[in-house]
């Protein structure tokens, strides 16, 4: 518990560094504000039509493919740790466990869905 | 005489419940987004004080490393971005207050628990608790069983997601 | 006590006399440990702060030679010699200067992104180990250690979304969600080379991974190495990873918007993450902070791990002057398809591996196993993983090259 | 210390909070949200009540886990579903989403 109260004190510098220097640059820095300062910078151009515009949905297939084997890879964060002290029977479910993914793994890139289309 | 774990205690949940509220009343849902990281960082600050720091860790890798970087992705895919303001107080607010109320309405039951009542945990958590749990994840008389059916679940939302999701041509 | 073996142990020993001096004051000792540990904090955090500003100039000295420039100089201007101190007056100018606000941003949001990616780089070194255990140079040792800054870096993530997304801005949006969809997918392979170490340390803990460490376990797992390093290249967001700048494509990326010190932060955080992604490595792979005399005079741990972490930086630096940058797609097919793959596959070699030797080893005449054994019959499975991975690598070419000459002959005809 | 009512409560706040935001978001992604805010309480009960009743108990972090899997799961296949809707529907409100309603 000390060690994260340690950290819990760590983070309170974090944000004393996070927010020091902009605050700092804010007390020194010249205000002059005008309209066309804040304009949308687009390599200069008048920005035109919406800027929300849509994205590719690719990129989300690569983003839920990763949540999966984000998940995965904390399952097996406990058996790593454990990994010197298991028996060989439980290395190979392990792995058993990692395989049936790659399947997944496989099956999604033979289908081509992590290719860009 | 309140102590300081209770003062944390008093922050972290300030921090969770605000951000749970902050996902109801927020008016663009990347607010809603935001307040909802905030809230998992909440839990992961109880997390800490309940001691299960690898759960804190845990909730911090998936919960805000993944699910919401999914959801605010998602939400800058569509058009949810700037989209209409969506009023918050909508038809629902019956039904949803009643469940709410019912839920409170549990949750004092809960403190009149006689059991629960005690302040202090029954024992001390075992320094290698992480071995333990990684070493009862692959025993079969333990969790073996789920742990591997979880890895079935996860091959089938793998194959599962990315088939809906995919472009159609 | 003599100079030398104050210095030899200097941390433990500024610790122990700045507690006197505190408790001269009448602290209770409570309040002493608290500041004490505070202004630990302060150094350990503003110590890569400093090394930054050196590192800077470095990289970019270095850039300026590998194109065949000159990097900043002191012609005419007051930064010391080899401008050394041009990156401390790039920091004084970026102070003086204004903040240009864009029409239309998320106020909040834009204000917070800057300082979050700045808080979360400042964060990760509270675990890293900077020598021996008991020498007093590392902030806290958790047993979650590398867990702790994997799980703390996905709040990075954040920083880039909001950032992009409060600015109101096309390229902006597009550069976050290019670099979150880079990074992420980068995680996987990162994690998965990350379980390597972890298992064969069967701790989660630095000090303990450290321990662990008789054979650096470059040497136990080589192919791992590669996988985190190249993995750790495109979380840091050098090149040939560097779609979320992408300064001919999209201006800038994700803080295009960003001006004066709310940029600097951006910039300021980019390095430190380079630095502590340099030392996280070489925790992990290289040994830490092990080397020679290191039991006797455990400021040297400092020593040590700061040279392997400054080579591991100086190589992310060759990169980032040498290559040239990847189409996102590109990118992207390079994790999904040959890293994660690739970690899957030394992560199951590695554990069945090394778990027959060990099971063989007690059953030989000393009942454990040597690290040099171990680390010889990791490295022999970790060569022919490698050796075949190649002989894959080859046919694909050699199959895609012919259906390419097909396709030409096709068209010709 | 803290007592154990005091997590208790807060979790099934928590929840409420959850359901509520589930009941009242017009928005599947914002319905989804509250999902994994009530996904949360539960896990906050269930280390709460593994630290204070049964210390030595893997079944709760197990448990823990595999409701952590659930979670990433269940996130997974409905962004895929609100994704899909969202291409053939042009919308993700579900008072729009009204094919079936007759």
């Amino acid at each position: 518990m000390s060690q994260y109260a340690l950290i819990g004190l760590y983070f309170v510098i974090a944000i004393i560094f996070g927010v020091a220097p902009p605050l700092l640059a804010w007390l020194l820095s010249p205000k002059k504000p005008n309209r066309y300062k804040g304009e949308v910078y687009e390599s200069g151009l008048k920005t035109f039509g919406p800027t929300w515009i849509r994205f590719k949905p690719q990129y989300y297939l690569f983003a839920l493919a990763f949540l999966v084997f984000d998940v995965e890879a904390a399952l097996l964060l406990p058996w790593a740790v454990a990994y010197l002290w298991l028996p060989l029977y439980a290395v190979i479910e392990a792995i058993l466990f990692l395989l049936i993914l790659v399947i997944g793994l496989v099956y999604v890139w033979r289908k081509g869905w992590l290719t860009w289309m | 005489m309140v102590t300081v774990q209770q003062v944390v205690f008093a922050l972290f949940a300030l921090m969770t419940v605000g951000g749970a509220v902050g996902v109801v009343a927020a008016r663009k849902l990347f607010h809603a987004a935001l307040w909802m990281i905030l809230s998992f960082f909440g839990v992961a600050g109880l997390y800490i004080l309940l001691e299960a720091p690898f759960f804190a860790a845990l909730q911090l890798f998936i919960y805000i490393g993944g699910v919401a970087v999914l959801i605010v992705m998602a939400i800058m895919v569509t058009r949810g971005i700037m989209g209409p303001k969506e009023p918050v107080f909508t038809y629902a607010v019956g039904a949803a207050g009643t469940a709410f109320a019912f839920l409170v309405m549990l949750a004092l039951f809960i403190v009149n628990v006689p059991a629960w009542m005690g302040s202090a945990p029954t024992g001390e958590v075992a320094p290698d608790g992480m071995r333990q749990l990684g070493r009862a994840l692959v025993m079969p008389s333990a969790f073996l069983l789920p742990f591997e059916v979880a890895s079935v679940l996860l091959l089938a939302v793998l194959v599962g997601a990315l088939f809906i999701a995919r472009e159609k041509e | 006590m003599n100079v030398l073996q104050f210095v030899a142990n200097l941390f433990v020993n500024v610790g122990a006399w700045m507690g006197e001096v505190l408790h001269g004051w009448g602290l209770s000792p409570l309040w002493t440990a608290i500041v004490v540990k505070f202004l630990a904090g302060l150094v350990v955090a503003g110590g890569p702060l400093a090394a930054v500003l050196f590192l800077i100039w470095y990289a970019r000295k270095v850039i300026g030679r590998i194109q065949d420039r000159m990097g900043p100089t002191n012609d005419g201007t007051a930064a010391g010699p080899f401008a050394l101190l041009q990156a401390v007056a790039d920091a004084i100018k970026m102070l003086t200067k204004e903040f240009i606000f864009p029409h239309g941003r998320d106020k909040v949001v834009f204000l917070i992104a800057p300082v979050l990616v700045v808080a979360v780089a400042v964060a990760i070194w509270a675990v890293i180990p900077f020598g021996p255990p008991d020498a007093g140079m590392q902030f806290v040792d958790l047993n979650i250690g590398v867990f702790y800054v994997v799980a703390l870096a996905s709040l990075t993530f954040f920083s880039m979304l909001m950032a992009g997304w409060s600015s109101h801005n096309k390229y902006a949006n597009l550069g976050a969600f290019r670099a979150v969809s880079m990074i992420v997918s980068y995680e996987i392979p990162q994690m998965l080379a990350l379980l390597v170490p972890v298992m064969l340390a069967g701790t989660m803990g630095m000090q303990g991974l450290i321990n662990a460490q008789e054979v650096p376990f470059i040497v136990m797992a080589p192919i791992p190495a590669l996988i985190y390093f190249l993995a750790m290249t495109a979380e840091v967001g050098r090149l040939p990873f560097e779609q979320a700048e992408a300064d001919a494509e999209i201006v800038a990326g994700y803080f295009i918007e960003y001006s004066g010190m709310l940029f600097g932060a951006f910039y300021l955080a980019e390095f430190i993450n380079n630095l502590s992604a340099s030392f996280v490595f070489s925790v992990l792979f290289l040994g830490g902070w092990r080397g020679p005399w290191v039991e006797q005079a455990p400021i040297l741990g400092l020593v040590w791990l700061s040279l392997k972490a400054f080579l591991v930086f100086s190589v992310l630096t060759f990169f980032w002057g040498a290559m040239p940058r990847l189409r996102i797609d590109h990118i992207l097919g390079f994790s999904w398809k040959f890293l994660t793959p690739l970690a899957l596959v030394m992560l199951m070699v590695t554990a069945l591996v090394d778990k027959i030797v060990q099971i063989v080893g007690e059953r030989g005449p000393s009942p454990s196993v040597s690290p040099w054994t171990r680390a010889g019959w990791l490295f022999l499975a970790n060569a022919i993983v490698a050796l075949v991975t190649a002989w894959v690598l080859y046919q694909v070419e050699k199959r895609q090259r012919a259906q390419r000459e097909a396709r030409r002959f096709a068209v010709v005809r | 210390m803290v007592p154990l009512s005091w997590y208790l409560l807060l979790s099934a706040l928590l929840f409420a909070v959850g359901l509520y935001a589930v009941m009242a978001r017009r928005n599947l992604i914002g319905m989804l949200m509250g999902l994994e805010l009530m996904l949360n309480a539960i896990n906050l009960t269930l280390i709460a009540f593994w630290r204070y009743l049964h210390p030595y108990n893997l079944g709760f972090q197990a448990l823990v886990i595999f409701v952590l899997v659930v979670a990433a799961s269940e996130a997974a296949v409905g962004l895929a579903l609100i994704l899909a809707v969202f291409r053939l529907r042009e919308t993700e409100h579900v008072d729009e989403l009204n094919l079936l309603r007759w």
